[in-house]
């Protein structure tokens, strides 16, 4: 009952099998919440949890949309570079005057074309993933910093809405929180309510077999970079609010905690096994463990070692579990 | 044997009437040595001289290959602004080997002969901002401190200066390292101020984390002193407009325009001093 | 419909694979298309469907010059094509096997899950077959997923349907149960091509047959007309004796034996032994637990108790690599999947269990190992210009033999052989016969798991039937019959 | 004919095929070196030639035990982790009085020992090797920070073969090139000519026939990746000997170099098929555009965007040949 099986599940077995799947990494987070919170109970504050919600929204855009590459069994190393690329185009249209939303609009669909070139690189070029955004990567992050000759760009005003974008409020929760929520609920129902998730998971599951039955895996393919691409761009836009600016360098190695969040969310590298609310767990267990282990005060030589050995350990128990 | 095979070496210049500058800079992503970059640029345009530039991103072994591909090139003085001052130790010597004269930029060489460091003084700047924290809260007032990337040597530096007056007389309740992105200087500050309520100033390693911090401050409603280093233009206006305390200002347009002078000299065969320094300031809002 | 394909050419790179074939499909008939492995018959209905495109030739449908571009489209106009190789996505469950790519939605683009589900549930009743619709479909068995395939083939309101060897994993029940619905969607007007290995079958329920080899059609003739004799003798070119080749069992010692071998919920307290010299039937129904136990045998599977014995010595086999080590050698029932490397050259496939003793002193000597090769390649008749070709360029068959020629390399004391001519030409199938006599009677003890009742009776010295992961019932060669087996398959006592 | 035939080739075609498979990289790399010295003659002087390959050695040297993991299917992007704490590990021993050239070896050792944990999480703990040795890669890095306390060691001292095996020269050639070659033909010997080669391209190929043919699929597997291990750490020594000082930051994103060099090097990421000629070449072309860009005066900005596209070039024409 791995897989995307939403239906009621048949027998007992099945059912126990689909619980401990959908609670593998949900109890790992738990396990977690306790651990942070009995060391240091500040953690279970109000305001620190609308922090931590606000500081995941970032990474669990992009895992989002990684989630959806890693199912078609690719990868994409590009996410940071899309992100920092965009965010400086929207700044750059900013300052020169263009309306922020519009110029965030206009960014996202930016980035999506930028997912585009990687999706035409692998299936009409025939690269592997890897690779190919490895490449589109480097170009993305040189072409940003000849755009912005290495300096951060600054003086996007105070448009009211922008601001609110990143570092406001909505109903008392933090926008890019309700932005994370909001495109978590479209993306579940894309993945597991339409076909063009049943497609997406095809392809990760037998691509020969895909092409057979009619999907156009190609197609479906570049959608899919470019729905990273858009999510890479849309959690720039969040980033370029919050910091007020956008900087060069900025998304440097999201793309591995991206990753990460999407494995600890339960969802095979090699594709066609996996599901986007694990990816929710995923990337908020990474912001627990940033979070918890600066409340803490854990100096940050030995928060990545702690990094490391939960991410292997949490891999490790739903390896076991599976088997 | 140590020394490159005859054949190969570069047969020596006798002219040095067009002098070719090296500049072998550390990192370009960051505008501090972009400033550093420009200042070296811009005085040896007005010098007449020309200039070649290679960026190591970070990576010492990388730096030491630039050098190599500029010694190769011919340049007639190098400048080299260090990612590390004993990694770069080995290239030094490359140069004195063919002697190339050396310069080094904001960073000093462990090894090998340097004509001149032209430097501030990344320590002395860390005191200062311990210093000021002291003269404006008061000793023992609870401080914490956003750290650069780990191992690099302005977090070394800057952390020693301001530790050696803060353990003194601050008591610094949290470090935390915020890479010197203001991305995670906005986060790790929000942790920070969640796990330490009652902070009252942070001492940042650069003004990009500082400047992160402060987008965190405002959010969480407090009043919450911050010190920058570097003095780089947001930093300036946020101090102007009330939002930062105030940074330890480096000029690096300065250096790189002071390197160059240094450059003329030594081609001309005057003799220089060893160190040229390149005053702090402390930039606040009076 | 009415089909018709003139003179077709095709060639992958160097290798001409059609060379002017002309295939005729009447309205509602049912036509059988024979031949040995990679004569092109696959080939032939990938260019009809639009998987491949043909270099010359002409395709007429309803009379009108028709050339799909892709299996989707020619699945629009009525073509359907339930391939050789299981298009199957393991991970997903049988509903969304069902209906991948042709999904039904709403008007907001949502999946209409209810309506999914009683489709499927009717083509299900149609077909017999009682498969959870949630279940994962990589859990069911061979046969499971291959009636999944010909449902979603069903679903499609096809006027033509293709069956690439839509048997060869089937239950005689399931079998049954297919031929009533061939014969209905007769009644209704489609018209099927049939290909298949097994005889018996076309003779059971085709019409006509068209009989290729080497790429070219041989002969088309309504089935009335010939014989099994006739067809076999087109197909191969020759005069083909026996199915089964005479063999001459001189059991020896006891070589291997199994007791109380368990694995609970798969398999319970296995027990048998095997002679040297000697064949030993496994015969079964599909999901038996035939596969399950020749695996732990060779150590890809754990057990929860039991003992085998080797030469009288207790033995432990905890991985591949041990078995090896001991003489045992174990062809697989998938070989794609498990027995070849199919980007590796021949030689490089056939040499991999003996690595070690080309390589004495650490290097490979590779004079050595090409005698070695060319001498296996002589002895089992693999067909190929040379001993450098892929592996995955050859027909089902050699590839059969590639897999066999690596074990006789290794010089076994035991051989495992589950299904060894699943999906393997006539001709072939008795050069494989052959070799399994030939490997007896230098000593070596076979176990042949086999689905084929008619193989089983004809190659076995001694039969053992599993059922429910139990051995029900052991017969001798003599006493053995259809009915016996298939009581014991069953349960019945 | 892909994969490991090494073996005379059968036909005309074949030959072809062989011949393109075997020239591809180094075409790539020729039209590359005439580029790079007809717009800058200095490329092609004696000291620059030994100057580059002194450059590409490291990289060359990490190349080649990331051809053996790339070949099996996997990954490492440990690499560059495993050589910065096996460099700060020499230097430590070094500081501490130990016999440099002693120093080395145990480091050495220690790098394929780390090389092992990484065999052991993909086999026994049935990891992906991405998200394996990117968990490694997070925690030796840590461990690095806090081994060096985030400072570089200093102090080696002058012994005169260490400071030879990065910086000397021997007949003329730069020590580390020397070392680079005589790798490369141990490690061609080993993969080219004994079953342990042979054994590294069937796992990449079919794990399960590779398995079932009796390879011990997880011991093989596990050397493999203490291999990568060990060259890393030997990289990691000629840097220590080069930079005469331990870098606790040093070999960062250093497993994407090398990656680069195996793919550009015509090694299928999906395993079985490649070459380490290949590699050798594909560090070349790297090490060639790194210094034929400084040499240019390209700006560092632009190198980036350069280094991207050429990746996606050199990979693109290899797709179409192998067409
Ligand atoms: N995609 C391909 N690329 C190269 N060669 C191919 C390809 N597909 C088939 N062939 C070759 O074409 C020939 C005919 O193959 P085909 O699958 O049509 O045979 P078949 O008659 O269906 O045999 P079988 O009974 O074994 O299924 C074989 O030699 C096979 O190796
Ligand atoms: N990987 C698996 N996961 C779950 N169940 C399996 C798996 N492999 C086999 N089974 C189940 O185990 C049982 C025994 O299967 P096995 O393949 O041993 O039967 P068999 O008699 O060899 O039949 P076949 O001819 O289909 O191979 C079947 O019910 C099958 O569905
Ligand atoms: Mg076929
Ligand atoms: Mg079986």
């Amino acid at each position: 009952m791995k897989g995307i099986s939403e239906g009621a599940p048949v027998g007992k077995v099945n059912l126990v099998h689909t619980i401990s799947q959908k609670l593998g990494p949900l109890l790992g987070l738990l396990i977690l919440f306790v651990i942070v919170s009995v060391l240091n109970p500040s953690f279970l504050e109000p305001l620190n949890i609308l922090n931590l919600l606000r500081q995941v929204a970032i990474n669990a855009l992009i895992a989002f949309g990684m989630t959806f590459v890693i199912l078609t069994g690719g990868i994409d190393l590009s996410v940071g570079a899309i992100l920092a690329l965009s965010s400086s185009l929207m700044a750059g249209m900013i300052v020169s005057g263009v309306d922020p939303i519009l110029a965030i609009l206009i960014g996202c669909v930016l980035g999506a074309l930028m997912g585009v070139v990687n999706g035409l690189l692998i299936t009409k070029g025939k690269m592997a993933p890897f690779i190919a955004t490895l490449a589109t990567m480097t170009i993305l992050r040189g072409l940003t910093l000849v755009y912005t000759e290495g300096n951060p760009i600054t003086g996007l005003g105070d448009h009211y809405l922008f601001q609110l974008f990143g570092r406001g409020y909505f109903l008392g929760i933090p926008v890019p929180a309700v932005t994370m929520i909001l495109t978590f609920v479209v993306l579940y129902i894309l993945l597991h309510k339409t076909p063009f998730g049943r497609k997406t998971y095809a392809i990760g599951g037998n691509e020969k077999a895909a092409l057979i039955s009619g999907i156009k895996v190609p197609n479906v393919k570049v959608m899919i970079y470019a729905l990273s691409g858009l999510l890479s761009a849309l959690a720039g836009a969040i980033l370029t609010s919050r910091l007020n600016s956008a900087q060069p360098t900025a998304g440097t190695s999201y793309e591995l905690d991206a990753i990460a969040a999407v494995v600890l969310g339960g969802t095979s590298l090699s594709g066609g096994k996996g599901r986007i609310f694990g990816t929710l767990i995923g990337a908020l267990i990474i912001g627990t463990l940033n979070n918890g282990l600066n409340l803490l005060g854990v100096s940050s030589f030995y928060q990545m070692v702690v990094k490391g050995i939960v991410i292997i350990i949490a891999v490790l128990l739903d390896r076991k579990k599976a088997a | 044997s140590m020394q490159p095979p005859t054949w190969a070496k570069p047969s020596n210049k006798e002219n040095i009437k067009d002098i070719k500058l090296g500049l072998s800079i550390s990192t370009l992503n960051n505008p501090f040595f972009v400033s550093l970059k420009d200042g070296v640029l811009k005085e040896a345009k007005s010098l007449g001289m020309e200039v070649k530039v290679v960026d190591a991103q970070n990576d010492s072994a990388k730096q030491i290959n630039d050098v190599e591909d500029l010694i190769q090139q011919g340049v007639d003085i190098l400048l080299i602004n260090p990612t590390d001052s004993a990694a770069i130790s080995t290239a030094v010597q490359s140069a004195n080997n063919v002697n190339i004269p050396v310069i080094t930029l904001d960073r000093s060489a462990d090894k090998g002969k340097v004509e001149a460091l032209v430097a501030s003084d990344n320590m002395k700047g860390g005191e200062m901002a311990a210093e000021y924290l002291v003269s404006k809260l008061g000793e023992n007032s609870v401080t914490a401190e956003l750290e650069g990337v780990p191992g690099a040597s302005a977090t070394r530096e800057r952390g020693k200066g301001f530790h050696n007056i803060a353990d003194q007389k601050l008591n610094v309740v949290a470090k935390q390292s915020a890479d010197f992105d203001r991305t995670k200087g906005l986060t790790v500050m929000e942790n920070l101020i969640q796990a330490n309520p009652d902070i009252k100033a942070v001492f940042a390693h650069n003004d990009e984390m500082a400047l992160g911090a402060i987008e965190a401050i405002n959010s969480s409603g407090k009043d919450i002193m911050v010190i920058g280093f570097d003095g780089n233009e947001d930093a300036i206006n946020a101090i102007e407009s009330g939002k930062m305390e105030a940074t330890v200002a480096q000029q690096p347009e300065l250096i790189g325009k002071l390197a160059v002078d240094a450059a003329k000299d030594v081609a001309q065969g005057k003799k220089i001093k060893k160190v040229i320094p390149a005053p702090l300031k402390l930039v606040t809002k009076d | 419909m009415h089909i018709s394909m003139q003179n077709i050419h095709k060639a992958f790179g160097m290798n001409q694979v059609l060379t002017g074939v002309n295939f005729e499909l009447k309205d509602g008939e049912v036509h059988a298309l024979m031949g040995e492995n990679g004569a092109g018959k696959s080939t032939m209905m990938n260019i009809l469907t639009g998987l491949h495109t043909c270099d010359h030739g002409t395709i007429l449908i309803d009379g009108k010059e028709t050339y799909f571009k892709n299996p989707k489209e020619a699945e629009k106009n009525g073509i359907t094509f339930i391939h050789q190789e299981l298009n199957i996505w393991p991970d997903m469950t049988v509903l969304e096997n069902l209906f991948i790519g042709k999904e039904l939605k709403n008007s907001l683009g949502l999946l209409k899950l209810k309506e999914m589900r009683a489709l499927a549930k009717k083509q299900f009743d149609r077909l017999a077959v009682s498969i959870p619709l949630d279940k994962e479909a990589g859990s069911c068995s061979v046969g499971e997923q291959q009636m999944i395939e010909i449902a979603k083939a069903l679903m499609t309101n096809a006027k033509v349907i293709i069956m690439d060897e839509p048997t060869a994993a089937l239950t005689e029940r399931e079998i049954s149960k297919l031929f009533e619905v061939i014969a209905a969607l007769k009644q209704d007007g489609v018209s099927i091509v049939y290909i298949s290995h097994r005889m018996e079958e076309i003779f059971a329920i085709c019409d006509r047959i068209t009989v290729m080899r080497d790429g070219k059609t041989v002969d088309t003739k309504r089935i009335p007309d010939t014989n099994f004799d006739e067809v076999v003798r087109k197909m191969v070119g020759r005069e083909l004796t026996d199915r089964f080749p005479k063999r001459q069992s001189k059991p020896g010692e006891l070589l291997l034996q199994v007791k109380g071998l368990t694995k609970k919920g798969v398999f319970q307290d296995v027990g048998f032994s095997v002679r040297s010299g000697e064949i030993v039937g496994v015969s079964g129904l599909m999901g038996a637990g035939r596969t399950e136990i020749m695996r732990a045998i060779f150590g890809l599977e754990t057990v929860d108790s039991g003992e085998i014995w080797l030469n009288g010595k207790k033995v432990n086999i905890q991985s591949p690599d041990q078995a090896v080590k001991l003489g045992i050698g174990f062809i697989t029932e998938d070989r794609k999947d498990e027995g070849l490397i199919l980007d590796f050259s021949i030689k490089e496939n056939m040499v991999l269990p003996t690595l070690r003793s080309f390589a004495p002193k650490g290097i490979i000597k590779e004079k050595s190992e090409k005698d070695f090769v060319e001498m296996l390649i002589k002895r089992l008749t693999v067909k190929t210009e040379s001993a450098d070709i892929a592996v995955g360029k050859l027909s089902g068959g050699n590839q059969q033999k590639v897999v066999i020629a690596k074990w006789v390399g290794i010089g076994p004391k035991v051989l495992i052989l589950d299904e060894p001519t699943r999906g393997v030409d006539v001709g072939a199938k008795r050069e494989i016969y052959q070799l399994m006599n030939e490997l007896t009677e230098r000593g070596v003890a076979i176990i042949m798991v086999s689905s084929e009742l008619p193989e089983i009776l004809g190659m076995s010295d001694r039969i053992l039937v599993v059922h429910e992961g139990k051995i029900t019932g052991e017969l001798a060669k003599e006493e053995a019959t259809q009915e016996k087996i298939m009581k014991l398959a069953t349960g019945g006592q």
